[in-house]
């Protein structure tokens, strides 16, 4: 244990940002929290909580308190798997999981994530193929975001992709829906 | 009774052996099943993480082609096998109906691809049309080899029930298990049947999605299950695929027959083993011989 | 019946009055301009502001005015005339003018507390008054009638609140009918072992109240009886009381129980509503050893001889009394009183709703009420705490706000369970020694002594986790986990999650309203709230009486309390029907209905629609009267009356036109 | 003031006077739990206590049309509530003549609504006297034109048959 590495941890009311909450609680699916108040059903009943750095229910109150730094850079969002089991355990019925796809969602845009992280690889890979070809192929998304994020790794799990190939349960080709120019036009008009 | 089919990228990829059974179970069912033409990716938790919005758009334009499909019996039923496929369509069906800015927004967009659409599809899971459509009695018809001495443990995963329980309880879902008493089977008791299985966090934070799994399967084996029976094509995959994986990860052994509950209808039904990608499964149900 | 009054000019001498009270009505309606703009109104004399106009000062400012410059017509602009038409009605009596020359703007309720834009909220004021001013025109003089009052009164439900308020009523000389729908009265306290935070004796201060009521020769204790049908109106209620059977005459019954030992089932098997389910009795039974009346019953689901019609009837044999009889049949009873308290109670959540916290299907998870049975040394342990397996618990872990705080349950707070919970804890760690963990959303400990039983359960190392737990299970991950509950929560005040292995979950459930409450609502005429509970005329100044008078409120059937509130309000209660009893009479608002007879062209569709047969044709048949004694003023008939010859005082038509023209006056 | 102001304002440039009946027991007491609630809402709504919704002739709603207001609302108790055992039915009753009677008079028959709400229901006046008043915002001032010839033996016929279910005999 090393004292010296003691670090500040106060927060002065200049470092938060008073305006997070706000920009969060208008999202869709956002709008009930302020209404948390803080029991911890969510961290209890979410199956990562064990792993998470804050829990769900710090997450909340960190956004809620202006914590935008810390919120965003924590990788407690990045590990929420949308299971739902908060959300609907939740005793003042706040989607929690929405809050958590909200601060995703703002730490993207915000360019806050971290970049090898493979969960926001695989969630920019992903939306980039569907954009392209409309739907996703698994084998090469995986293939990619390994390549991103830790090559070494394709060794490893080459033997598990040898064995799927040859179940047919994935392939280089890649599927293409027909009219990919009606769905960018959709998705390109919300831009 | 004639249903639309939306498949989802998976089970035309690694959930393969999911749609040929359900196909071939819904055959044998009488029951005609029509794939959604030209059907693109649901949007999906990934997407969503990106941009909500456009995860919505994805979702509305399969539901703006299925109603487009079904005008002789509106509203159209949509079959989404896929949990994360039924959880989105559901969930963007929602918003887009209840949210105003939201729905505005999406028929604007629906509208920029000369498309639109009204509300009137019903996301449904196969399971639900199993049970409540077709019925216990007319499957328990359909059985030609009851699975005696098989103990299930069924897994539902986190997105059939949650967060919007239509057709079965939230917390202590039933369905599943109904399908297999008809087949002769027995269900444990498993407390685990609803709990997330890392979904994909197994390949992005192997760690902690690989534990989420290996706990499920750890403790079906404990309570007595000889095969764990799954819905979703990417519960499947991570309870399936890792097994080996989980020996030099835990130094534990966690190995146990994993079958989509389509397939071991299938079995039930007498269906040819090929038709319901059975070779495509890692471990084959021990039980493929002694029934077959 | 208006009479002549000297001070009821023909000519309208208005006086207009605007309330600031404080700033609920100034902060948003400019009372300045509404002042101005009465005064500019035809016939107004006098328009004036007060901070609070229903303050002493307020009032002397009408009644000087009145002599002053011979008003003959009041108009309060304030609050709503629910809270205080009597007020000013009173204010102007006081001064010499008849009460119902006046007229109320409700301008806090209807404008200031509801609206946003405080130039639209001072238009809607004024359109008021302008209504107000208006309609008090047309006034005219009435005198109001009284009516005697009954002096007895009936109370409903047996529990401590209908205990104490019976016992408050009865001291005083009046006559008490108690009903009880269970066979003894005692409610959910008898059930109790100790009561916090003072930790005395539930039964040893109970029982002695119980018996004081059966000996009372004021209350008449009807037990196993229902309140079939309520008519008449404050001051002179007429109730019908059904009295189910027992099968044992009560008045012979000595309570020896000889019959329940001689009966054909030599093993008591039938579920104990008293032990909830834990103990088991026969067919004929004593609900509890200190039930009230000490007398036995007979289930008629149960017992062979009213089942299949043949047993030996030993019980009948061995009864020296002959009390028991077979052939008894529900009777009624038809009593008339003057007041009516409500003291129905309150019934346990059931935490089946939350399966999560596997109640019913783990074997040693258990209610809070279950364990108060438990702990009670006449329970169907004999106080002793084991599990289903007979061991003693090492570990018991005490889950709070179960079905309360939770949208989806019961969004209030239950108020009692945080203090039950820290009872029963201690009362399981002094008789087990077992670890005992709290989990909890907020301690609430507001009470006298209550923080400082806090203090000693902190003393007593009990584990207090800050959490709601998310899952009861039974799925061990580690070996100390085998065999044992498993409680997962966030301990939010570390911030992480942890999951607590015990032998026993003890879920502190919340109180809600019966069932049946809305039945007994509209039975008793009275309003709920979305939950269920009784609503109080007043939150804060009428918690006891209801929207219907001469039906007052006692314990839990308005709301979760403890022991001494409900205790508290019994009393209040009691001394509020007393107090309607000892003035003798009730004044009835005179917004009856009567018919002009040369207007009336004797169609009669009055009297068909009249829901309280109060209108008769007149002897010779060609008109209609109204018997205003039964009229109770709802204007069905005055509504429906095509020649306009009926009229209802207080309302008339002309009276509703002026209001309706005066509000539309002002643009 | 900032254009976008400006631009609100006339949209909301007309506010729509209404005129409520509420009965004393269960609709007033709740419009007074709205107040005590702080439940904001519409300050369009002008309410005229009745002790019963069955006080409530329909001649005042005509009389209130007549003098200017643009929509009428009507409140009673839930049925089985009413503390006259069923003057809420015959509100009811007098509610739908009275909406077949402006029909005939060339006026919206939704200028003129009828809500059951009981005393705890204060969010239900709010969301009905928000409602109520974006409604009738939505249909415009209400312009009493020349009244286009009555079928008057349809009329007459349509109140017999009302007077006949209310029980009474009619001496014609």
């Amino acid at each position: 244990m090393d004292f010296r590495k003691a670090k500040r941890k106060i927060k002065y009311e200049s470092e938060l940002d008073s305006h997070f909450a706000k920009e969060i609680v208008e999202k869709a699916g956002c709008e009930d929290l302020f209404h948390c108040i803080q029991c911890g059903t969510c961290g209890g009943a979410c199956p990562i909580s064990a792993y998470m750095d804050y829990t769900p229910r710090r997450i909340v109150a960190m956004t809620r308190e202006g914590l935008k730094q810390d919120v965003l850079e924590s990788y407690s969002i990045w590990l929420c798997a949308s299971c739902y089991s908060c959300a609907v355990e939740c005793p003042k019925q706040i989607k929690i999981t929405d809050i958590m796809y909200a601060l995703k969602q703002k730490a993207i845009e915000e360019g806050r994530y971290p970049r090898r992280f493979p969960v926001t690889v695989l969630a920019r890979e992903f939306f980039k193929s569907v954009f392209a070809k409309g739907r996703n192929n698994e084998g090469i998304l995986m293939t990619k975001v390994l390549l991103k994020t830790n090559p070494l790794k394709i060794f490893k799990q080459a033997l598990l992709g040898l064995k799927l190939w040859r179940q047919g349960r994935i392939g280089l080709h890649s599927d293409v829906i027909q009219n990919r120019d009606e769905l960018r036009k959709i998705l390109s008009a919300l831009d | 009774m004639r249903y639309l089919y939306y498949p989802g990228c998976s089970l035309k990829g690694t959930g393969r052996a999911y749609e040929e059974s359900m196909l071939a179970v819904f055959q044998a069912l009488d029951v005609l099943v029509e794939e959604l033409p030209d059907w693109n990716c649901c949007g999906a938790t990934a997407y969503m993480a990106v941009d909500e919005l456009k995860a919505f758009a994805l979702a509305a334009r399969n539901l703006a082609l299925a109603e487009r499909m079904d005008t002789d019996t509106p509203p159209a039923d949509l079959i989404a096998p896929c949990n994360a496929c039924y959880l989105v369509l559901n969930k963007a069906q929602r918003y887009i109906t209840e949210n105003e800015s939201i729905g505005n927004k999406i028929h604007t967009a629906l509208a920029a691809g000369d498309m639109t659409y009204s509300g009137g599809v019903h996301v449904r899971h196969p399971l639900d049309i199993l049970l409540h459509d077709i019925g216990v009695e007319r499957i328990k018809t359909a059985v030609k080899k009851p699975l005696e001495g098989m103990r299930v443990a069924c897994y539902y995963g986190c997105q059939i029930v949650r967060p919007y329980a239509t057709f079965d309880d939230q917390y202590n879902p039933t369905s599943m298990n109904q399908l297999m008493w008809a087949l002769g089977a027995e269900t444990v008791d498993w407390p685990l049947k609803t709990r997330c299985c890392g979904g994909s966090l197994t390949g992005t934070i192997e760690e902690l999605g690989h534990r989420l799994s290996f706990i499920l399967v750890k403790e079906a084996i404990n309570r007595g299950a000889n095969i764990i029976a799954t819905s979703c094509p990417l519960c499947h995959f991570n309870l399936e695929c890792y097994q080996k994986q989980w020996q030099t990860r835990y130094h534990d052994d966690a190995h146990m027959a994993v079958a989509y509950f389509t397939q071991i209808m299938g079995m039930a039904f007498g269906i040819e083993e090929k038709r319901l990608g059975m070779r495509r499964l890692f471990v084959p149900p021990a039980y493929i011989a002694a029934v077959s | 019946m208006p009479i002549s009054s000297e001070n009821n000019g023909k000519i309208p001498r208005i006086g207009v009055y605007i309330c600031h009270c404080g700033l609920n009505i100034a902060s948003v309606v400019n009372t300045q301009q509404v002042a101005e703009f009465a005064r500019g109104l035809p016939h107004v004399v006098i328009a004036r502001e007060n901070k609070f106009m229903c303050s002493d000062p307020g009032q002397d400012m009408i009644q000087d005015d009145i002599c002053e410059h011979k008003l003959n017509r009041i108009v309060v602009a304030s609050c709503s005339p629910l809270l205080h038409e009597r007020t000013f009605r009173k204010t102007a009596q006081d001064a010499g003018l008849n009460p119902f020359y006046f007229q109320m703007a409700n301008i806090r309720e209807h404008v200031s507390w509801v609206t946003l834009d405080n130039a639209l909220g001072t238009d809607k004021a004024k359109a008021l008054v302008a209504a107000a001013v208006q309609r008090v025109q047309s006034h005219e003089a009435l005198d109001s009638q009284q009516s005697p009052v009954n002096p007895a009164v009936l109370i409903v439900g047996g529990g401590i609140a209908g205990i104490f308020a019976a016992l408050v009523i009865a001291d005083a000389g009046r006559k008490v009918y108690l009903v009880e729908r269970e066979p003894t009265i005692g409610g959910h306290m008898a059930m109790f072992d100790k009561t916090f935070p003072t930790l005395d004796c539930s039964a040893c201060i109970l029982t002695p109240k119980m018996s004081d009521v059966k000996n009372h020769p004021n209350i008449v204790l009807w037990t196993y009886s229902e309140v079939e049908e309520v008519k008449g109106y404050a001051g002179q209620f007429k109730i019908k009381v059904k009295r189910k059977p027992r099968y044992v005459k009560e008045d012979d019954c000595v309570g020896c129980m000889l019959c329940v030992e001689a009966c054909v089932f030599k093993k008591p098997r039938f579920a104990d509503e008293f032990n909830l389910g834990f103990s088991f009795r026969k067919p004929i039974y004593m609900p509890f050893p200190q039930a009230t009346p000490p007398i036995v019953l007979i289930d008629p689901n149960q017992c062979i001889q009213l089942t299949k019609g043949k047993c030996k009837r030993s019980c009948m044999n061995v009864c020296e009394k002959n009390a028991i009889d077979f052939s008894m049949k529900e009777t009624f009873e038809e009593i008339e009183v003057g007041a009516i308290i409500l003291a129905t109670g309150y019934q346990t959540f059931d935490p089946r709703r939350i399966p999560q916290y596997g109640y019913g299907k783990y074997e040693d998870v258990y209610t809070s009420l279950e364990m108060e049975r438990f702990t009670n040394a006449a329970g169907p342990t004999q106080g002793k705490i084991v599990r289903r397996n007979g061991e003693t618990p090492k570990s018991v872990g005490i889950i709070h706000c179960v079905g309360s705080r939770d949208k989806k349950n019961h969004s209030y707070c239950s108020r009692v369970c945080c203090m039950y919970s820290l009872k029963l804890a201690h009362l399981i760690k002094e008789r087990t020694g077992a670890e005992i963990y709290n989990f909890y959303i907020d301690m609430r400990t507001p009470g006298k002594g209550y923080d400082e039983f806090y203090d000693r359960l902190l003393d007593e190392k009990i584990h207090f986790i800050r959490g709601r737990v998310a899952e009861v299970t039974d799925w061990a991950r580690r070996p100390e986990e085998e065999g044992k509950l498993v409680l997962r929560v966030e301990d939010t005040l570390v911030g992480i999650a942890r999951r607590i292995p015990v032998d026993m979950v003890v879920l502190s459930v919340g109180l809600e309203a019966r069932e049946d409450a809305d039945e007994i609502r509209r039975q008793f005429n009275i309003s709920c709230s979305h939950d269920g509970w009784f609503t109080e005329r007043h939150p804060k100044l009428a918690p006891v009486s209801t929207t219907t008078d001469g039906i007052f409120l006692a314990g839990t059937c308005q709301g979760p309390k403890d022991i001494p509130d409900t205790v508290a309000q019994a009393g209040a209660a009691a001394c509020e029907a007393l107090s309607m009893i000892d003035k003798g009479f009730v004044q009835l608002e005179p917004n009856t209905a009567h018919i002009e007879e040369n207007r009336c062209s004797g169609c009669r569709v009055c009297i068909a629609l009249c829901p309280f047969s109060a209108i008769t044709p007149s002897e010779n048949g060609l008109t209609s009267t109204v018997n205003e004694a039964l009229c109770k003023g709802c204007g069905t008939c005055v509504a429906a009356c095509p020649s306009g010859a009926a009229q209802q005082r207080l309302f008339t038509d002309e009276q509703i036109y002026q209001e309706i023209e005066g509000l539309l006056s002002y643009v | 003031m900032s254009e976008t102001d400006v631009n609100n304002n006339d949209l909301h440039l007309f506010e729509p006077r209404i005129v409520a009946f509420f009965c004393n027991w269960c609709t007033y007491t709740a419009a007074d739990l709205a107040g005590v609630s702080r439940l904001r809402y519409a300050p369009n709504v002008r309410v005229i206590r009745v002790m019963c919704s069955g006080r409530l002739d329909p001649q005042f709603v005509v009389s209130a049309l007549r003098q200017g207001a643009d929509g009428v609302l009507i409140g009673g108790c839930h049925p089985g509530d009413c503390h006259y055992q069923e003057g809420n039915f015959k509100a009811l009753r007098r509610y739908k003549l009275l909406k077949r009677l402006l029909r005939t008079m060339g006026i919206e028959e939704e200028r003129v609504r009828l809500e059951w709400i009981a005393a705890s229901e204060g969010d239900k006046v709010q969301r009905v006297m928000n409602e109520m008043t974006e409604q009738i915002r939505a249909l415009g001032p209400l312009c009493l034109t020349p009244i286009p010839q009555p079928d008057f033996e349809s009329l007459q016929e349509e109140v017999l048959t009302v007077v006949r279910e209310e029980g009474g005999v009619c001496h014609g």
